[in-house]
C-alpha cells in the first residue's frame, strides 16, 4: 500500500465525515446544534485542506486551510449564534417536512450523487475518488436544506453547505481555482454578504420581520 | 414583360404613396381621403391592367423584390391564378375606392386620413399576398393583411362591442395562421427551398401522411381566414363592425385570398393525390353554405345577415372546389374545369355582390346611423339610387337571372349533376345529389334571407324616425355602387366575358378550360355550356325584356287605358302605423322554428296586465339565438384552456421555498437523466 | 319557322291557362256539390279585372307596380322552356330545368317584396310564408328533377321529354315513380293548392299567396293572377310531359301537331282533375305542418334517385 | 487598452455621482453613458473588422461574439440611462424616491453597466463567473430601490434564487475546470474559454457533461430559463423601468451568452446533440410556461417580464436547434428582442406614470391619453408577439423554419403554437389598454420629449430590422455563426 494511497483513503474517510455531519445537520431539531455541527464540518475540511496542501506540497494551500478554518470554523458559526441569541427566535428548526422524510430524502439523493458520478469519473485523481459524489451530495443537500427549512438562519446554513460542497471540490481535486478567481470569488462573496445585509435591514424596517415565509405578496 | 412590370411597380408605388401622404396631410381630412382613395383607385387600375395582360398572353411576371436574410425574401410572381385574383381584388378595389370617398365623410376627423393610409395598406397587403411568390414574403404579407384589417376592424374602438369583435378576429387568424406557417415548413423541409415555384407539383414526391398532414392544415389554415364552419365565428363579428367600404372589401376579397392560398397548396403544390380531400371541402363546404345562410337568415343587424351571407358563399366555392378534386381524381378533366370554372366564377361574382351589398348596407347606415333592420323602412323613397343598387344586389346574390350569381350557381349544379353522373361510385354519386339538394335549399334561404334584407330596409313605412329622415348619400358613394351593380348585370348577360378570364387558371390546373374560342358570337350567344345543357343569359335577358313589354301592351290592349287612385294601405280599417308592419323577426320566425336545432332561439314573453288577464298591458317579449359553436364548442375550450392556466398559475406561488425547490428538482432529474 | 312554333307555343298556353284554373274550380264545385262558376268565369274575372281602375297604397314604390310585370314576365319566359305539345317548340337554347326553377324563383322574389312593399301586416305574413315554402319546395324539386335528368344525361327539358317520350311505357320504373309523386306534392305547394295553401280565401290564418296579393287591384292584380294560372299550368305541363309521357311528342308536321296537341291537352286537364280531388281529399294544413309533408316528398325524390342511380348501375 | 477603457468609463462615472453636485447627474449621466456607448460601438467595430482583440495577458478576449453582445449592451445602456433623466425625475416628483437617493441610482445604473460589459470581455470562465455574480449585486439594490414592500421582496428573491444559481455554476466551472486541468495542466488558462474550445474534443466527456447541467442550471437561472426564473417577473417587474429594460433587453442575454459560449463546448466535447437537446428542452419550457402567466396577467410590467422569459426560451430554442439558420436565427432574435423589450419597458413606464398603476385593468385609453406611446405600445406588442412587418418575425420566421428544416416538427409545430398562444394573451391585454376611452382625470399629452427619444432608438430598429438586415449586419452575424459552429 502506497502512502498516497493510504492519504487518498484518509481524505475518503474525511470527506465521508463531512457528509455524515450534513446528514445530523439535517437530522437535528435545534439550530444551536446546526451550528455547532457547521462549525465541526468547517474544521474537518480545514483538514482536509491541510491534508491536500501536505500531499500536494503547495504553500497556498496551508493558507487557505487557515482561512477557513478561522472563517468557517469560528467566525461564521459564532456570528450566527450571536445572531440567534440576539433576534431571540425560539431555538427549533422548523421543517416543511417530518424528521424521517428528510432523512430518507437526503439518503435518495445521496445515492443520486453516486448514481450520476458512477463509474468512477475522476478515476485519475487518486486523491479525489469519492470527492465528488460527495460534493455533489453536499451540493444538493445544502439545497435541500434551503428548501425545506422555514427559518432564515437556516437557508443561511445552506448556502454554506453548498458553498463547503463547493470548497471541497475544488480542494481535492484541482487544488484551488486560479488566484485571479478565487479573489473574485471571495470579493462577490463579501459584496454578497453585505448586499444581503443590506436587504434584510430594509425588511426588518418595512416588514417589521425577517421571515422569510412572509415574504410571498408577489404570485402569478 | 416590361410593361407588367413596370404596372406592378406603378401600382404598388401609387397606394403606397398615396397611404403615404394621406398620413402626412392628415390635418385636412378630405384632401387626404381624397389622394388615398383616388391612389388605390389609380392603383387597382394599374393592377387590373396587369391581371389582363398577364391572362391574355400568358406571360408570368417574376420580379425579386428584396432579401432581408438567406432565408427570408420576397419575390413576386404573377402568373394565372394570381392574375385572376388580382383581377378579382383589383375590380372590388375601384368600385370600393370611389365609394369610401363619400362614405368617409362620416368619419369627419384625422381618424378619417389615418383610415384612409390603412386602407391603402390593406389594398396593398392583399396585392401581395396573391402575388408573393415564396414562404416568408406570403406569411409577411399575409400577417401583415391580417394586422392591417385588424386595425380597420376596429376604427370605432371607443365600443366595447367592436374591440371584442376585433379581438376575436385577430386571433382565430392568427391561430390559422400557425397552420399555414407549419404547413409551408413541413414543404420547406421536402424540398428545401422557401420559393413557391419549387413546390409545384411537389406532392406526389411527399409520404402520403405529409401530403395529407399538408391538406389538412391548409385546410384549417386559410379556412379560418376564409370563414368555413365552424372555424368562421370571426366573420360575423369583425365584418359588421368594421367601417362598410372595409367589411366590403373583407368580406368581398380577403376572404378569397384564403382561397387563393388553398389553390395554391393543394392544386400548385400537392396536385391533388387524393379524393377524400375532395370528399371533405365538398362536405365541409356544403354545411357551411346551409348553416351560414341560416344564421343569415334570422339576423336582424343587416350587416351581420350580409357577413354570414359571405360564409355560406365561402362554402359554395369550397364545393366546387371540393368537385373539382374529385373529378380531377377520377380522370375527368373537361369536367372538372366545368366546376372549378363554377368556383371561381362564383368567387369573381361574389366579390362583386357582396361588395355592392356592403356597400350598400353602408349607405343605408350612413343615411339611418342604424344597422339594426327594424328600425329601417321606406328607404325606397327616400333613397332611390341605393335601393336600385341594393336590389340589384340582392337579384345577384339569390342567383336571380339575368344578374351574374345566377350563372355561377347553374355552373355549381352543373358540375353537381356531372360529378353524380360521371364518377364510378354510386355512394359518391349519391352525396352529389345530396349536396346538390342541400344547395338548391341554401339558394332558396338566400333568397329569403335576402327578401327579408331588402324588403324591410327598404320598402314600406319608415320604423323609425332615423329612418324617416334618410337622405340619398354622396354622389361618389352611389357611383360606387353603380359600378358593381353594372359588373353584376354585365357578368350575368356576358358571362363568357367572365370564362375568358378564367381560362387561363381552368386549364393550368385542370388541363381544360371551359371555352376557348374568340369571337363574336360566343361573347353574346354562349353563355354556358356543358356536356348536361346549356344557357343563354343574353337570350334569357332579351325574352324577359320583350315579355315585359308584351304583358304591358296585353293589358294596355284588353283593358283599355285605365287610371290609377293613390289610397291608404287597407288594415281591416285602422290607420297604418309602423309598429303593423311585419318585422325582421316576425319574417324569420318560421325558419327559426324549423331550424331550431342549428339556431335554438330563446324566447322570452312577460306579460304586465293593469286590471285583470283580460286588459293587457305592456308586452314585453324578447328573442334572440343562441350562438351554438360559441356556445358549445368554443366557450368550453376556452373555459377548460383558461381554468387549467389558472392552475399552472399556482406554479408561481410567492414562496422561496418552493422557488428552491423547483431549481433542486430540475437539477436531480437532470442529473439523473443525462447519465 | 321556329320562331313560329315557339310564339304558338307561348299562345297556347297563354289561352289554356285560365281555363285549366276554371276547370279545377268546377271539379272542386262538383266535389263539394255545388254548382260553381262556369268554365270560363277565370277569363271574365281577368278581362275584368284588366278594365278596372287600380287602387295603389300610398306606401308602395316602384317595385309595387312593376312587379306585376316583371312576375307576368319571368313566369312567361318559364313557359318558353318548358315544351307542351313538341320537343322543339321551346327556346331549349336559353336554357334548361335549372333556369326554369330560378325563373319561377325570380317571380317569387318579385311577389315577395311586393308584398312587403305596401306596410300592410297580410302582406309581410305572405312573403314571409311564401319565401319559407319555397324555401321547402326547392330541394325537393331539383331532386325530382335531377333524378330525370340522370336518367337522361340531360337537363334540357326538351331533351328530356323527348327522351322520356320515346321510351314510353318503359319509362315507369319504381324511380320514376317515386319522382313523380314528389314532383306532385311539389307541384301543390308551387301552386298554392290545399293542403299547403288555399287560393280560395282571404283568412288571414290561412293565406299564403293571396296574402302578398291583397292590396292589388285592377291591371296589376290581374297580371299577377294571370302569372300564378301561368305557372300552375307550367307546372303541369311539367308533370304532363315529364314525368307522364305517354303518347308521346310527335314531330312538328301538321298532324303530329294537332295529334299532340290534342293528347297534351287531354293530360292536362287529367291532371288538373286529379289536383283538383286531391286538394278537396285534404285539409290545409298547419303551417308548421308543411315542412314535414315536405320532407316526405323530398325522401321520395331521394329515394328516386337512389334507385335510379342503382338501377343505372 | 480600449477594452480597459471601456470597462472603466461607466465605473468612473458611477464613482462621480457620489461626489459630484445634484445638478451635474443629468449631464454626467448622459455623457458617461454616451461615452460608454460610443467606445463600445467602436470597439466593436474594430473586432468587427479586424478581428478578436485580447488583452491584459489573456484575460480580456473580445471577439466577434463578444463584441455584438457589447453593440447591444451599449445601445440599450445608453437608452436607458437617457430614458431615466426624466423618469426618475417624474417619480421623485411623485414622492415615490426620495431626491437625495438619485445619486446612488446612478451610481448603481452605471455600475451595473460595467459588470454587464465585464462578462462579454473576459476570456477566462471563472471570471465571467465573478462577473455575473456581480451583475446580480450590482442590479440587486437597483430592484430594491423603491423600497417598498413589493420590490424588497422582489429584490431578496433575486439575490437568493440568482446567488443558489449562480454556486451551481461555479460548481460547473469547477468540473470544466477539473478536466481542463487534467489536459493542459495547472495553467492560468486552463479556463479561458479559447483554450478550451481548442482542446473541448479531448475534455473527459462525462464531466463536462455533468459540468454543463450545472452550468445550464446555474446559468438557466440567471438567464430566467424555465423552471429556475420563478424571480424574474418579480425582480423584472418591480425595478424602475429604465432598470426593467436594461434586465429583460440585456442582462438575460449577457447570462445567455455566457450559456453559449460553455454549449459551444459541450456541444463538442460531449457530442450527440447533448447541450443542444438540453437547450431545445428548457427553451420550449420556458416558452410554455410563459402561456398561461401572460394570458392571465393583471400586472403591465410582469408581463412583459414573463414575455423576456418566453423570449430568452426562444433563443436557447433557437441555439439549441442549431446548425446555421437556427444560429442565425438566435442572434438575430438576440438583438431584436433585446430591443423590442427595451422599448416595451420605456412604454410601460410611460403609461405607468401617467396612470400611476401598473394593473391593466385600470389602464385604459392610452391612445388618446399619450397617442405617441400608445402608437409605440401598439407597435411594440406586434413586434415583440411578432408580427410582420417588425423584426421579430423575421427571426421567429428563421427559428422556426431552422427546427422544420431539422426535421423536428413536433417541436417546430409547438414553438409555433406556444407563441400563438402567447400572442393571444398579450394582444389582448395591450388592445385593451390601447383603446377604448381614456379615464376622464387623465389629462392627455406625452410625458416629455427625452422618453419619447429614448423610445425611438428601439423603435427604429424594430422598424427597420423586420424588413431590412443591413448586410454588414448580416455578415457579421455569419461570421458568428461560422464562430460557434467551430
Amino acid at each position: 500500500m502506497s502512502t498516497g494511497n493510504m492519504y487518498s483513503q484518509l481524505i475518503d474517510v474525511l470527506s465521508f465525515v463531512t457528509l455524515a455531519i450534513t446528514f445530523s445537520v439535517i437530522c437535528s431539531r435545534r439550530l444551536r446544534n446546526v451550528f455547532i455541527l457547521l462549525s465541526l464540518q468547517a474544521i474537518l475540511l480545514s483538514g482536509i485542506t491541510g491534508l491536500v496542501a501536505f500531499v500536494s506540497n503547495i504553500k497556498h494551500i496551508y493558507f487557505a486551510a487557515a482561512i477557513t478554518l478561522f472563517v468557517k470554523g469560528f467566525l461564521v458559526p459564532a456570528v450566527l449564534l450571536y445572531t440567534l441569541r440576539k433576534i431571540s427566535v425560539i431555538n427549533r428548526v422548523e421543517s416543511f417536512f417530518s424528521t424521517r422524510l428528510n432523512i430518507v430524502i437526503a439518503i435518495i439523493l445521496m445515492i443520486i450523487s453516486f448514481y450520476v458520478t458512477e463509474p468512477d469519473l475522476l478515476s485519475q485523481n487518486p486523491l479525489a475518488r469519492n470527492s465528488l459524489p460527495i460534493a455533489i451530495s453536499l451540493v444538493l443537500l445544502g439545497l435541500f436544506i434551503m428548501i425545506s427549512r422555514k427559518k432564515a438562519l437556516m437557508q443561511v446554513v445552506g448556502i454554506i453547505t453548498m458553498e463547503n460542497g463547493l470548497y471541497l471540490m475544488t480542494v481535492s481535486t484541482t487544488y484551488g481555482m486560479p488566484l485571479l478567481v478565487e479573489l473574485g470569488m471571495f470579493f462577490d462573496l463579501l459584496v454578497g454578504v453585505i448586499i444581503m445585509g443590506i436587504l434584510a435591514y430594509r425588511i426588518n424596517k418595512t416588514f417589521d420581520t425577517i421571515n422569510t415565509a412572509k415574504l410571498n405578496n408577489l404570485k402569478g | 414583360m416590361i410593361i407588367s412590370e413596370n404596372l406592378f411597380y406603378a401600382s404598388i408605388l401609387t397606394i403606397f404613396t398615396g397611404g403615404l401622404l394621406s398620413c402626412l396631410l392628415s390635418r385636412n381630412f378630405k384632401v387626404s381621403t381624397f389622394i388615398a382613395h383616388i391612389a388605390s383607385f389609380a392603383g387597382s387600375l394599374f393592377m387590373l391592367a396587369l391581371a389582363v395582360i398577364v391572362l391574355r398572353e400568358g406571360d408570368n411576371l417574376a420580379i425579386s423584390l428584396f432579401k432581408v436574410t438567406p432565408w427570408a425574401s420576397l419575390n413576386i410572381l404573377v402568373d394565372s391564378i394570381s392574375a385572376f385574383f388580382l383581377l378579382v381584388i383589383s375590380l372590388s378595389v375601384l368600385s370600393v375606392s370611389i365609394y369610401s370617398l363619400g362614405y368617409l365623410k362620416e368619419y369627419q376627423s384625422k381618424k378619417a386620413a389615418f383610415l384612409g393610409a390603412v386602407f391603402n395598406l390593406f389594398v396593398l397587403a392583399m396585392y401581395l399576398v396573391v402575388t408573393v411568390d415564396n414562404v416568408f414574403g406570403f406569411l409577411l404579407v399575409w400577417e401583415i393583411m391580417s394586422v392591417v384589417s385588424y386595425f380597420l376592424v376596429i376604427t370605432n374602438h371607443r365600443e366595447e362591442r367592436v374591440r371584442r369583435a376585433g379581438f376575436i378576429y385577430i386571433v382565430m387568424t392568427h391561430l390559422g395562421t400557425v397552420f399555414i406557417f407549419v404547413l409551408f415548413f413541413i414543404l420547406y423541409r421536402h424540398t428545401g427551398s422557401l420559393n413557391f415555384s419549387d413546390f409545384q407539383s411537389v406532392g406526389p414526391n411527399l409520404a402520403k401522411n405529409v401530403q395529407n398532414v399538408i391538406f389538412i392544415f391548409s385546410l384549417i389554415g386559410f379556412g379560418t381566414k376564409a370563414g368555413i364552419m365552424p372555424l368562421h365565428i370571426w366573420l360575423p363579428k369583425a365584418h359588421p363592425v368594421a367601417p362598410s367600404h372595409v367589411s366590403a372589401l373583407m368580406s368581398g376579397v380577403m376572404i378569397k385570398t384564403a382561397i387563393y392560398g388553398l389553390i395554391r397548396v393543394l392544386f400548385d403544390f400537392l396536385a391533388v393525390s387524393y379524393t377524400w380531400w375532395g370528399i371533405t371541402i365538398l362536405l365541409i363546404g356544403t354545411f357551411t353554405a346551409f348553416v351560414g345562410i341560416v344564421y343569415a337568415l334570422v339576423e336582424r343587424d343587416l350587416k351581420k345577415l350580409l357577413a354570414y351571407s359571405s360564409v355560406e358563399n365561402i362554402g359554395i366555392i369550397l364545393a366546387s372546389l371540393g368537385i373539382t378534386i374529385i373529378l380531377k381524381r377520377y380522370g375527368y378533366g373537361e369536367y372538372a374545369a366545368i366546376a372549378l370554372t363554377a368556383g371561381m366564377f362564383h368567387l369573381l361574382n361574389h366579390s362583386i355582390f357582396k361588395n355592392l351589398l356592403f356597400m350598400g348596407a353602408g349607405a343605408v347606415l350612413y343615411a339611418t346611423h342604424t344597422k339594426n333592420i327594424d328600425l329601417m323602412g321606406g328607404l325606397i323613397k327616400r333613397m332611390p339610387w341605393t335601393a336600385l343598387f341594393f336590389l340589384i344586389g340582392a337579384m345577384s346574390i339569390s342567383a336571380l337571372p339575368p344578374f351574374n350569381g345566377f350563372i355561377s350557381e347553374w355552373l355549381l349544379l352543373q358540375s353537381l349533376l356531372v360529378l353524380g353522373i360521371s364518377v364510378p361510385l354510386t355512394s359518391l354519386k349519391l352525396v352529389a345529389f345530396l349536396v346538390a339538394a342541400v344547395l338548391a335549399f341554401s339558394g332558396a334561404l338566400v333568397a329569403a334571407a335576402f327578401v327579408k334584407a331588402f324588403g324591410l330596409t327598404f320598402l314600406a313605412v319608415p320604423r323609425s324616425q332615423q329612418a324617416a329622415e334618410a337622405k340619398e348619400v354622396p354622389a361618389s358613394m352611389l357611383a360606387g355602387m353603380g359600378i358593381s351593380a353594372c359588373f353584376c348585370l354585365v357578368l350575368g348577360v356576358l358571362p363568357y366575358l367572365g370564362f375568358k378570364v378564367l381560362s387561363p387558371v381552368t386549364f393550368k390546373i385542370t388541363g381544360y378550360s371551359m371555352s376557348t374560342q374568340r369571337g363574336l358570337t360566343d361573347i353574346f350567344m354562349t353563355g354556358a355550356r356543358t356536356g348536361l345543357g346549356g344557357i343563354t343569359p343574353l337570350a334569357v335577358m332579351g325574352f324577359l325584356v320583350i315579355l315585359i313589354f308584351a304583358a304591358l301592351i296585353l293589358a294596355r290592349v284588353l283593358g283599355g287605358k285605365t287610371k290609377t287612385r293613390i289610397s291608404e294601405t287597407w288594415t281591416c280599417g285602422e290607420t297604418l302605423s309602423p309598429e303593423m308592419e311585419y318585422t325582421s323577426t316576425g319574417f324569420s320566425h318560421p325558419f327559426e322554428v324549423v331550424f331550431k336545432t342549428i339556431l335554438m332561439p330563446h324566447r322570452v314573453k312577460e306579460n304586465s296586465f293593469i286590471v285583470a288577464p283580460y286588459f293587457g298591458g305592456i308586452i314585453k317579449f324578447k328573442s334572440n339565438i343562441k350562438p351554438g359553436f360559441e356556445t358549445y364548442l368554443y366557450k368550453p375550450l376556452m373555459d377548460l384552456f383558461l381554468r387549467s392556466s389558472n392552475q399552472v398559475r399556482k406554479i408561481q406561488s410567492g414562496s422561496i421555498h418552493t422557488y428552491l425547490s423547483y431549481i433542486f428538482v430540475t437539477l436531480v432529474i437532470l442529473l439523473i437523466f443525462a447519465k | 319557322m321556329g320562331f313560329v312554333y315557339i310564339v304558338l307555343h307561348l299562345i297556347l298556353l297563354l289561352l289554356l291557362a285560365p281555363l285549366v284554373e276554371g276547370t279545377i274550380r268546377k271539379t272542386k264545385a262538383f266535389w263539394q256539390n255545388r254548382e260553381g262558376p262556369g268554365l270560363l268565369q277565370p277569363y271574365y274575372n281577368l278581362i275584368k279585372y284588366l278594365k278596372k281602375d287600380s287602387v295603389i297604397s300610398d306606401n308602395a314604390s316602384w317595385l309595387y307596380w312593376s312587379a306585376p310585370y316583371l312576375t307576368f314576365a319571368s313566369i312567361a319566359a318559364a313557359a318558353l322552356l318548358i315544351p307542351s305539345v313538341s320537343p322543339d317548340m321551346t327556346i331549349s337554347f336559353a336554357g334548361d330545368i335549372i333556369l326554369l326553377c330560378y325563373l319561377f324563383a325570380f317571380a317569387r322574389f318579385y311577389m315577395a317584396l311586393a308584398g312587403l312593399d305596401t306596410g300592410s301586416a297580410f302582406g309581410g305574413m305572405g312573403s314571409s310564408r311564401e319565401m319559407f315554402i319555397s324555401a321547402m319546395v326547392e330541394p325537393v324539386m331539383f331532386l325530382a328533377l335531377f333524378s330525370i335528368a340522370l336518367k337522361v344525361n340531360s337537363t334540357d327539358l326538351s331533351v328530356i321529354a323527348g327522351a322520356t317520350a320515346s321510351i314510353g311505357l318503359g319509362l315507369m320504373n319504381p324511380s320514376h315513380i317515386l319522382a313523380m309523386i314528389a314532383m306532385f306534392i311539389v307541384s301543390l305547394a308551387e301552386t298554392g293548392r290545399i293542403p299547403i295553401d288555399n287560393p280560395d280565401t282571404h283568412l288571414e290564418l290561412t293565406m299564403v299567396h293571396e296574402g302578398m296579393l291583397l292590396e292589388y287591384s285592377g291591371k296589376p292584380l290581374a297580371l299577377m293572377q294571370y302569372s300564378a294560372m301561368l305557372k300552375q299550368m307550367l307546372i303541369l305541363t311539367l308533370l304532363g310531359n315529364v314525368f307522364l309521357p305517354w303518347g308521346g311528342l310527335p314531330s312538328i308536321d301538321y298532324i303530329g301537331l294537332l295529334s299532340g296537341s290534342l293528347i297534351y291537352i287531354v293530360k292536362i286537364f287529367i291532371l288538373a282533375l286529379i289536383t283538383a280531388t286531391v286538394e278537396i281529399a285534404n285539409n290545409k294544413l298547419r303551417i308548421f305542418r308543411v315542412p314535414g309533408l315536405l320532407m316526405t316528398a323530398f325522401f321520395l325524390a331521394g329515394l328516386a334517385v337512389v334507385v335510379q342511380l342503382l338501377l343505372k348501375g | 487598452m480600449l477594452p480597459a477603457i471601456l470597462l472603466i468609463i461607466p465605473i468612473i462615472t458611477a464613482s462621480l455621482f457620489l461626489f459630484i453636485n445634484k445638478r451635474l447627474h443629468s449631464a454626467i449621466n448622459l455623457l458617461g453613458s454616451l461615452a460608454a456607448m460610443v467606445t463600445g460601438l467602436y470597439l466593436s467595430v474594430s473586432v468587427f473588422v479586424n478581428g478578436p482583440v485580447s488583452f491584459a495577458s489573456g484575460i480580456f478576449y473580445i471577439d466577434i461574439l463578444s463584441a455584438f453582445i457589447i453593440v447591444i449592451v451599449s445601445i440599450i445602456s445608453f437608452i436607458s440611462t437617457l430614458y431615466s433623466l426624466n423618469y426618475m425625475k417624474v417619480e421623485v416628483m411623485h414622492g415615490s424616491i426620495e431626491a437625495g437617493k438619485m445619486k446612488w441610482y446612478y451610481f448603481l445604473l452605471h455600475l451595473f453597466t460595467s459588470t454587464m460589459l465585464l462578462v462579454t470581455i473576459v476570456n477566462n470562465l471563472g471570471v465571467m463567473w465573478v462577473a455575473i455574480e456581480a451583475t446580480t449585486l450590482a442590479s440587486a439594490l437597483l430592484v430594491g430601490f423603491y423600497n417598498k414592500e413589493a420590490s424588497l421582496e422582489a429584490a431578496w428573491k433575486y439575490v437568493i434564487i440568482c446567488t443558489v444559481g449562480i454556486t451551481f455554476a461555479l460548481f460547473g466551472i469547477i468540473l470544466a475546470y477539473y478536466s481542463s486541468v487534467s489536459v493542459l495542466g495547472q495553467s492560468s488558462n486552463a479556463l479561458n474559454w479559447v483554450a478550451l474550445q481548442e482542446i473541448a474534443g479531448k475534455l473527459n466527456p462525462r464531466l463536462i457533461k455533468l459540468s454543463f447541467i450545472f452550468i445550464l442550471i446555474g446559468f438557466g437561472t440567471k438567464a430566467g430559463l424555465a423552471p429556475m426564473h420563478t424571480w424574474l417577473p418579480d425582480a423584472h417587474s418591480q425595478a424602475p423601468s429604465p432598470v426593467s429594460a436594461l434586465l429583460s433587453g440585456v442582462l438575460l442575454n449577457t447570462t445567455l451568452y455566457a450559456i453559449l459560449r460553455f454549449h459551444i463546448i459541450a456541444n463538442k466535447s460531449v457530442g450527440n446533440g447533448f447541450s443542444s437537446n438540453l437547450l431545445m428542452i428548457f427553451g420550449l419550457i420556458s416558452i410554455a410556461i410563459a402561456v398561461p402567466f401572460i394570458i392571465l396577467q393583471y400586472d403591465f410590467k410582469r408581463m412583459l417580464a414573463y414575455s423576456s422569459v418566453e423570449h430568452i426560451g426562444i433563443v436557447t430554442f433557437a441555439v439549441g436547434l442549431g446548425g446555421e439558420m437556427g444560429l442565425f436565427g438566435a442572434l438575430l432574435h438576440l438583438f431584436n428582442h433585446a430591443m423590442a423589450k427595451s422599448l416595451m419597458f420605456m412604454v410601460a413606464g410611460n403609461i405607468t406614470q401617467k396612470y400611476k398603476t401598473k394593473k391593466m385593468a385600470r389602464i385604459k385609453g392610452v391612445l388618446e391619453a399619450i397617442p405617441y406611446t400608445g402608437t409605440m405600445l401598439m407597435i411594440g406588442v406586434l413586434a415583440i408577439t411578432g408580427m410582420p412587418p417588425f423584426s421579430i418575425f423575421t427571426s421567429e420566421f428563421i427559428i422556426a423554419n431552422a427546427g422544420f428544416s431539422q426535421g423536428k416538427i413536433i417541436a417546430g409545430m409547438l414553438f409555433l403554437g406556444l407563441l400563438a398562444l402567447i400572442f393571444t394573451g398579450m394582444f389582448y391585454h395591450a388592445a385593451k389598454m390601447a383603446f377604448g376611452e381614456k379615464p376622464l382625470k387623465i389629462q392627455s399629452g406625452e410625458t416629455s420629449v427625452t422618453n419619447l427619444a429614448a423610445m425611438t432608438v428601439p423603435l427604429a430598429f424594430i422598424l427597420t430590422m423586420g424588413l431590412y438586415v443591413p448586410p454588414y449586419f448580416r455578415e457579421v452575424l455569419d461570421q458568428i455563426v461560422l464562430l460557434l459552429r467551430g
